[in-house]
């Protein structure tokens, strides 16, 4: 151990091969995965991120990525538990490199010494010398290390008893995610052992390390242990970097390009690219996913979240049946700390198997539209919910609205049941009737009663009017004074259907008109919380026993309020759960406006 | 102390007889048969429960141990008279007389005789059965071609015998339909790879538990309903069957080969309701069975005063309604008997 | 096939027919098409079985091949009948035998309508009376001639010069009866043998020893149907239907088909090669088809007479196969030759049917 | 099949259930285990948009396809418009809208010829 007699030689150990190795293929994988995911993209969302690197958008995603990457910010406020354990890691690992890094500059007093002299600073740093605030330092990173310590006790207890995280169940392994998940356990414990190890012979190290170190020496032959265990820990170092681009350590540096990527505005589109794939990457498999969905804690099904399905298109296994096991209630989304796509992925994995020509659909008639300011479409659902279009068709006469239906006699669908199932091009022959029939309405206002209608004609007509869901119209004929309303003396609870609240952000509106015209009781399920009713078209693995059950959940979660009336203000949620709740009326929101 | 001379010794009448016996009153059994039971003997399991027949039949039978009840098995009466005193002489065949206050006509219904259905090739094709014939099979765990073979495809004919204006029956007989699918679901067990189609005009299940065992025959057992009439069968060279229906649900005409067909053989007004009604100047309804006097309240009375009737002698019935009127009968005799 | 089930509903099956003194109506189809058939139908009764049968040259079409095709109307039918019975009566006759199928069950049809609509009766009396100055009374017996061949069929047997067995191997010839529609369809109890299982033709054949195919088309319609066959549009639904027929009873290797319809017997014959021709498809065994009889024909060739005598040569499928195998000896060079041994003419030999 | 003297045999209407590619049924029995709920209402086809204005006729189309005739299904399943109303008013629960999803499938995939 000649090393430590200090030289001005280069500090340099065949044992820092392996990490220094492991790294630099690392770096260069991720280099040329990225290049080409990134170049997979289509023009407009490349151009996107050369128009957001050097803009404000970039600082924005450093301060995501300090957040989300390392306190992991999202996870806490879901689970705290999780949140300290994930963050534990990810910032004690970040802030061990940091400040070792600081350390070995400030020793070095240059900021240019190899990568890996900061790594193995306590085997190259004779402990006899001393230098600026050395003592400080080795008090930090002993401090960190520790911290890293109690992060990898939790991430075991986790692993071993799920539970007490609160969780029902936890991401299930296969053999090699337990072979990188032992490396990554056994990376610290293993610096640790080292640098103790390293202290017991030659001292240095603080509170941690040095005691350590005696302690070990007292019983241990250092002699020989002090240098294996630095090999050890190197070569942990070295096959973590390796094994990491195949597993789900991926997401630690994938989640970092996502952030940026989705701060510059690049956004998920119909086709599965490579932005596709890099959300993929990014998902660290927190499991989040598993206990929002409903599928699990209603039906017990459990092969088909997104932490498994995106574990099913990483490991290029069959997925069929998952892409389509899902109700795209959005749930998941809400909840992923990642902020991943998870429904667009999905569906972009669906098969387009309707063949589209010219005669697809071509037996639609153009229906005469009388044109006015507003046009309802009240949306194929709502024509088997007769009461919501009697209510909407009062509201509109009781404010004189100048208004045309215009799907009363011969609608035709939206076109986003199509689009669910993965059918876009045939959606996109549908989309032209409706846009055909709108344009001839006139119309400033497209008011609809289904939310599902709603979405589509929001995100994927490009109309140049104004969409409003039949909530938000409501409430704006409240503000304006057009329509007043009397609170009815009801207690009400408010089922927000995913794809108005989740899927369009309409959260207020709603609530703020059912504030005015019953008591509506605050639940855990207001906003962006709601649950799914069960009835979705989405899914077509599931059958209706299944969904059923999903709506009486929902029904006996509402019911726990023991509200008069449930809410809701989506024709299908209102046929579904009124499927179920046979002592709760179920009712829409139109419907009490037009009692009230 | 009162006496009730019960003729037919089938469910209605053994139920009838126990109830009554149980009230006090005396009661002479009439069956012409060695044994009671009637038409229950036939049958193998019972609808909707799979009950075995042979264990209510045992109970039925156990309950006429009673020393209110005289049993009279294998006699017929013959002309029946009602003396001045209102009281009802029946001789019987082995020359005996019985004297009662009261009768109860119990004399059940007479299957179908599939032959008068020529189209269908009953007695003519050897694979053509009928329900009452499965129901032996049942009893046997086996079920055959005449050649031995196991049949891979297997029909069951609705409605043979019955809403068949070409036979003058217009009634439904009510349990064939269920009777179908509960034996469909048997043949099912016995035979797991083979295809079974049931042919009919309407389901009519109208029992508790019905509707729930057609669900559950086509969705768990896969048996497959076409809503359609036989026209009519043809034997081809391997003894199978050729039939013709329309898929009415299609709206095409439908051919298909069976290996074995089963018809579902409806009820007719019994040999023995015909003669009561003779002897005893009964009104029958257009059906043929014994009109009661008012179908809603005075089911069981008959235009004779004193003369009840209980079970399928009045009309089509299952097992469980032929119980319960023979339960209904007792009351009006027991009414009835009060009175007088 | 279960002999005894199907004898059962035979039972419940039997018409009376007259004994003797007959009168007879012709059918157009027949003497058109198989001339030598009604004769031969005339010279068995009077010469084999020694029967008083009238054949009236006054007598006309019934004109059921207008009445099926919407042309003629009900009461112009019903009076054309009525001369017939008249001509029967006036001949001093009461059992009426028609020849012809269709005429069968027009007869049937009119005498049902007027035991029900005794009015209708009465009118058509009165157009008979206006039209004629003919009365008549209604026949006492109404039987289609194959019921009276049916009714004497064990006396024919007796008489048999041939029975109908191969008698190269000693098999029974395998026989296809079909039965015309409105022999039994429309009135079931006014055919031997009732509707499904009819036993008319079959009787025949098992009385002169021969057995009978039961095929699951056995009750289908020939295909001939006035409409469908008059209207060219409609002519490839009626092939269609002998087609299926054929290919029903194809697998059974009949020897012979024998029918009692005339219309019957010339479409299941000449279908054969048009179906032939068409799809290059023929039946029967060697390609030769399958000959097709009527029963008059099958009845003169079991009692011996000549072949060609009874106008064979006039079907399009070669009876010869079935001669031979009955082993009726038979002049091929005749064929085509009239009684004076004059050449009648040779038809164009077929595609694929062989002759 | 010539034109002969101006009529060729007309083919028959009537479905024959023992030559008729039954693979189909079989497949979606398998995937779709309610589609043998079917008893023929017909309220599926009743509210159909593509039913109410052309003769597309999903009631009807999977009962054919029960029978292996599945030219029709072939002809007609691409005007359906996947809205789910049909799920939504069916009285036995049939999946209607998997079924159909499931026979475009099979028709896509496996039904070629």
């Amino acid at each position: 151990m000649q090393q430590y007699e200090y030289t001005n030689k280069i500090y340099y150990d065949h044992f820092v091969l392996p990490f220094t190795i492991g790294l630099v293929v690392l770096l260069g994988y991720l280099c040329v995965k990225y290049y080409k995911w990134i170049k997979s993209f289509p023009k407009e969302e490349r151009k996107k991120i050369r128009k957001g690197l050097f803009s404000f958008k970039t600082i924005r995603s450093g301060w995501e990525i300090f957040r989300e990457s390392l306190l992991h910010h999202n996870i806490f406020k879901t689970n705290p538990m999780l949140g300290y354990m994930h963050m534990t890691f990810a910032f004690g690992w970040f802030l061990l490199i940091v400040v070792g890094k600081i350390e070995s500059m400030v020793y070095h007093t240059s900021a240019f010494n190899p990568p890996y002299f900061a790594i193995f600073f306590r085997y190259f740093h004779p402990a006899k010398e001393t230098f600026p605030h050395s003592e400080f330092f080795a008090f930090l990173m002993d401090l960190i290390l520790t911290f890293l310590l109690i992060g990898i006790l939790l991430a075991v207890t986790k692993r071993f008893c799920s539970r007490i995280f609160g969780m029902k169940k936890t991401t299930k392994q296969r053999a090699y995610d337990l072979l990188i998940l032992t490396v990554l356990w056994l990376i610290f414990p293993v610096r640790f052992l080292a640098e103790s190890f390293t202290s017991g012979l030659n001292g240095g190290g603080s509170f941690l390390t040095h005691n350590a170190g005696n302690f070990f020496s007292g019983f241990l032959p250092l002699e020989s242990l002090s240098y294996p265990a630095w090999w050890l820990y190197s070569s942990l170092l070295g096959l973590f970097f390796l094994l990491l681009p195949f597993s789900r350590y991926m997401h630690i540096p994938t989640e970092m390009v996502y952030i940026f990527l989705k701060n510059w505005g690049v956004k998920q589109g119909k086709e599965y690219n490579g932005f596709s794939e890099i959300q993929v990457n990014s998902c660290s498999r927190c499991g989040i996913c598993i206990n929002t969905c409903q599928l699990n804690t209603s039906c017990n099904i459990n092969d088909t979240q997104p932490v498994y399905f995106f574990r099913r298109l990483r490991n290029h296994e069959e997925y069929a049946q998952q892409a389509e096991d899902c109700l795209m209630c959005g749930r998941c989304e809400n909840s992923c700390p990642v902020g991943i796509n998870l429904n667009a992925i999905r569906q972009s994995k669906r098969p387009d198997i309707l063949r589209v020509t010219k005669d697809t659909y071509a037996y639609v008639p153009q229906p005469e539209v009388k044109p006015a300011k507003v046009a309802y479409f009240a949306g194929c659902m709502s024509h088997l919910t007769p009461g919501i279009i009697k209510s909407m068709l009062q509201i509109f006469e009781k404010t004189k609205a100048d208004y045309t239906f215009i799907d009363e006699k011969a609608g035709v669908c939206c076109g986003r049941p199509l689009a669910l199932s993965g059918n876009w091009k045939a959606a996109q022959v549908v989309m032209d009737k409706n846009l055909q029939m709108i344009d001839a309405s006139q119309a400033d206002i497209l008011v609809t009663s289904c939310p599902i209608c709603y979405k589509t004609f929001k995100e994927d007509y490009l109309l140049n009017i104004k969409v409003m869901h039949h909530t938000e119209y409501i409430d704006m004929l409240i503000r304006e004074g057009k329509l007043k309303v009397n609170a009815l003396d009801l207690k009400t609870v408010f089922h927000n259907p995913c794809e108005l609240g989740r899927g369009c952000g309409v959260v207020e509106a709603p609530e703020s008109v059912l504030k005015q015209v019953s008591q509506k009781i605050p639940t855990v399920y207001d906003g962006k919380k709601s649950l799914c009713c069960g009835g979705s078209l989405a899914n077509t693995v599931i059958d209706a026993t299944q969904k059923t059950k999903i709506s009486s959940d929902t029904v006996k979660a509402y019911a726990a309020y023991q509200p008069d009336i449930i809410v809701t203000a989506c024709p299908l949620c209102k046929k579904t759960l009124g499927k179920t709740s046979l002592e709760i009326p179920v009712k829409d929101i139109a419907e009490l406006v037009a009692e009230a | 102390m009162a006496k009730v001379i019960i003729i037919g010794g089938g469910p209605a009448g053994c139920e009838a007889a126990h109830q009554l016996a149980n009230q006090g009153i005396d009661v002479e059994l009439v069956e012409k048969n060695n044994e009671t039971g009637g038409n229950l003997n036939n049958w193998y399991q019972l609808f909707p429960d799979r009950k075995s027949a042979k264990d209510l039949n045992d109970i039925l039978k156990q309950n006429l141990n009673h020393p209110k009840i005289q049993l009279h098995l294998g006699m017929e009466p013959r002309k029946i008279e009602k003396n001045k005193e209102g009281k009802f002489l029946v001789p019987l065949s082995d020359g005996s007389l019985l004297e009662g206050d009261s009768l109860l006509i119990s004399t059940g219904f007479k299957i179908f005789d599939a032959r008068r259905k020529e189209e269908y090739g009953y007695g003519i094709y050897e694979n053509v059965i009928t329900s009452v014939e499965l129901e032996n099979m049942f009893y046997n765990h086996s079920i055959q071609m005449v050649n031995g073979n196991t049949p891979k495809r297997i029909g069951i004919i609705h409605c043979v015998g019955s809403r068949d204006e070409k036979v003058c029956n217009y009634h439904c007989s009510k349990l064939c339909c269920i009777t179908g699918v509960k034996q469909a679901i048997e043949l099912r067990e016995l035979l797991p790879d083979t295809e079974i189609f049931c042919f009919y005009m309407d389901m009519r299940m109208f029992g508790p538990g019905y509707e729930e065992m057609y669900r559950e025959a086509q969705e768990k057992y896969n048996i497959k309903f076409v809503r359609g009439r036989l026209s009519e069968a043809a034997e081809n060279l391997n003894k199978q069957l050729q039939i013709k229906v329309e898929d009415t649900l299609v709206g095409k005409p439908l051919r298909m080969t069976l290996d074995m067909m089963i018809l579902l053989v409806g009820m007719e007004s019994s040999e023995g309701s015909r003669q009561m009604a003779d002897t005893l100047g009964l009104n029958l309804a257009p059906n043929g069975f014994i009109k009661s006097q008012d179908p809603h309240y005075r089911n069981n009375n008959t235009n004779v005063e004193g003369v009840f009737v209980a079970g399928c002698g009045s009309a089509p019935m299952n097992l469980t309604d032929t119980l319960a009127d023979a339960r209904s009968a007792a009351m009006s005799i027991m009414e009835y008997i009060k009175r007088i | 096939m279960n002999l005894e089930g199907k004898q059962q509903i035979w039972k419940d099956y039997q018409k009376e027919i007259a004994d003797d003194r007959y009168f007879y109506a012709r059918s157009c189809i027949r003497q058109t098409f198989f001339p030598g058939s009604e004769w031969a139908y005339l010279d068995i009764m009077k010469n084999k079985l020694a029967k008083d049968v009238i054949d009236d040259p006054r007598h006309t079409t019934c004109t059921g091949i207008g009445y099926h095709s919407d042309i003629v109307p009900a009461e112009t039918i019903m009076t054309v009948v009525a001369r017939h019975f008249a001509l029967m009566t006036e001949a001093g006759y009461e059992n009426m035998t028609p020849s012809c199928i269709t005429s069968f069950g027009i007869y049937t049809e009119i005498l049902e309508t007027w035991h029900h609509h005794p009015e209708v009766e009465e009118k058509i009396r009165e157009f008979l009376w206006k039209a004629t100055k003919r009365e008549f009374k209604k026949p006492r017996n109404l039987a289609h001639t194959s019921d009276i061949i049916y009714k004497f069929r064990n006396e024919i047997a007796a008489q048999a010069k041939y029975k109908l067995v191969d008698v190269h191997t000693g098999r029974p010839l395998r026989g296809v009866d079909h039965i015309g529609c409105h022999y039994s369809k429309m009135f079931p109890t006014k055919g031997i043998g009732g509707a499904e299982f009819p036993a008319v033709l079959s009787g025949m054949i098992y009385a002169w020893g021969g057995d009978v195919i039961d095929y699951p088309e056995r009750r289908h319609c020939c295909g001939f149907g006035f409409r469908q066959y008059l209207v060219m549009a409609n002519r490839g639904y009626s092939v269609a239907n002998s087609k299926k027929k054929f290919e029903s009873m194809q697998p059974y290797e009949p020897d012979f088909i024998v029918a009692n319809c005339p219309g019957c017997a010339m479409f299941m014959d000449k279908w054969q090669y048009t179906i032939s021709e068409m799809e290059g498809t023929t039946y029967g065994q060697d390609g030769y088809g399958i000959p097709v009889l009527t029963y008059e024909e099958l009845t003169a060739l079991v009692l011996g007479y000549d072949p060609w005598e009874i106008g064979l040569q006039m079907h399009q499928v070669s009876v010869e196969p079935l001669l031979d195998k009955m082993g009726i000896s038979y002049n091929p060079e005749a064929k085509f030759k009239n009684i004076r041994g004059e050449d009648i003419g040779v038809p164009k030999c077929p595609t694929y049917l062989r002759v | 099949m010539i034109n002969f003297w101006g009529y060729s045999i007309s083919e028959t209407r009537s479905i024959n259930y023992d030559t008729n590619d039954k693979s189909m049924t079989e497949y979606i029995a398998r995937v779709v285990p309610s589609s043998k709920l079917c008893i023929g209402c017909g309220g599926c086809t009743a509210g159909c948009t593509a039913g109410n204005l052309t003769n597309f006729n999903i009631r009807k189309i999977q009962m054919l396809m029960k029978r292996g005739e599945n030219k029709e299904a072939k002809e007609q399943l691409q005007k359906c418009m996947l809205c789910g109303k049909c799920m939504l008013v069916c009285p036995r629960g049939v999946e209607t809208r998997k079924m159909i999803l499931e026979m475009l499938n099979y028709i896509k995939t496996k039904l070629k010829s």
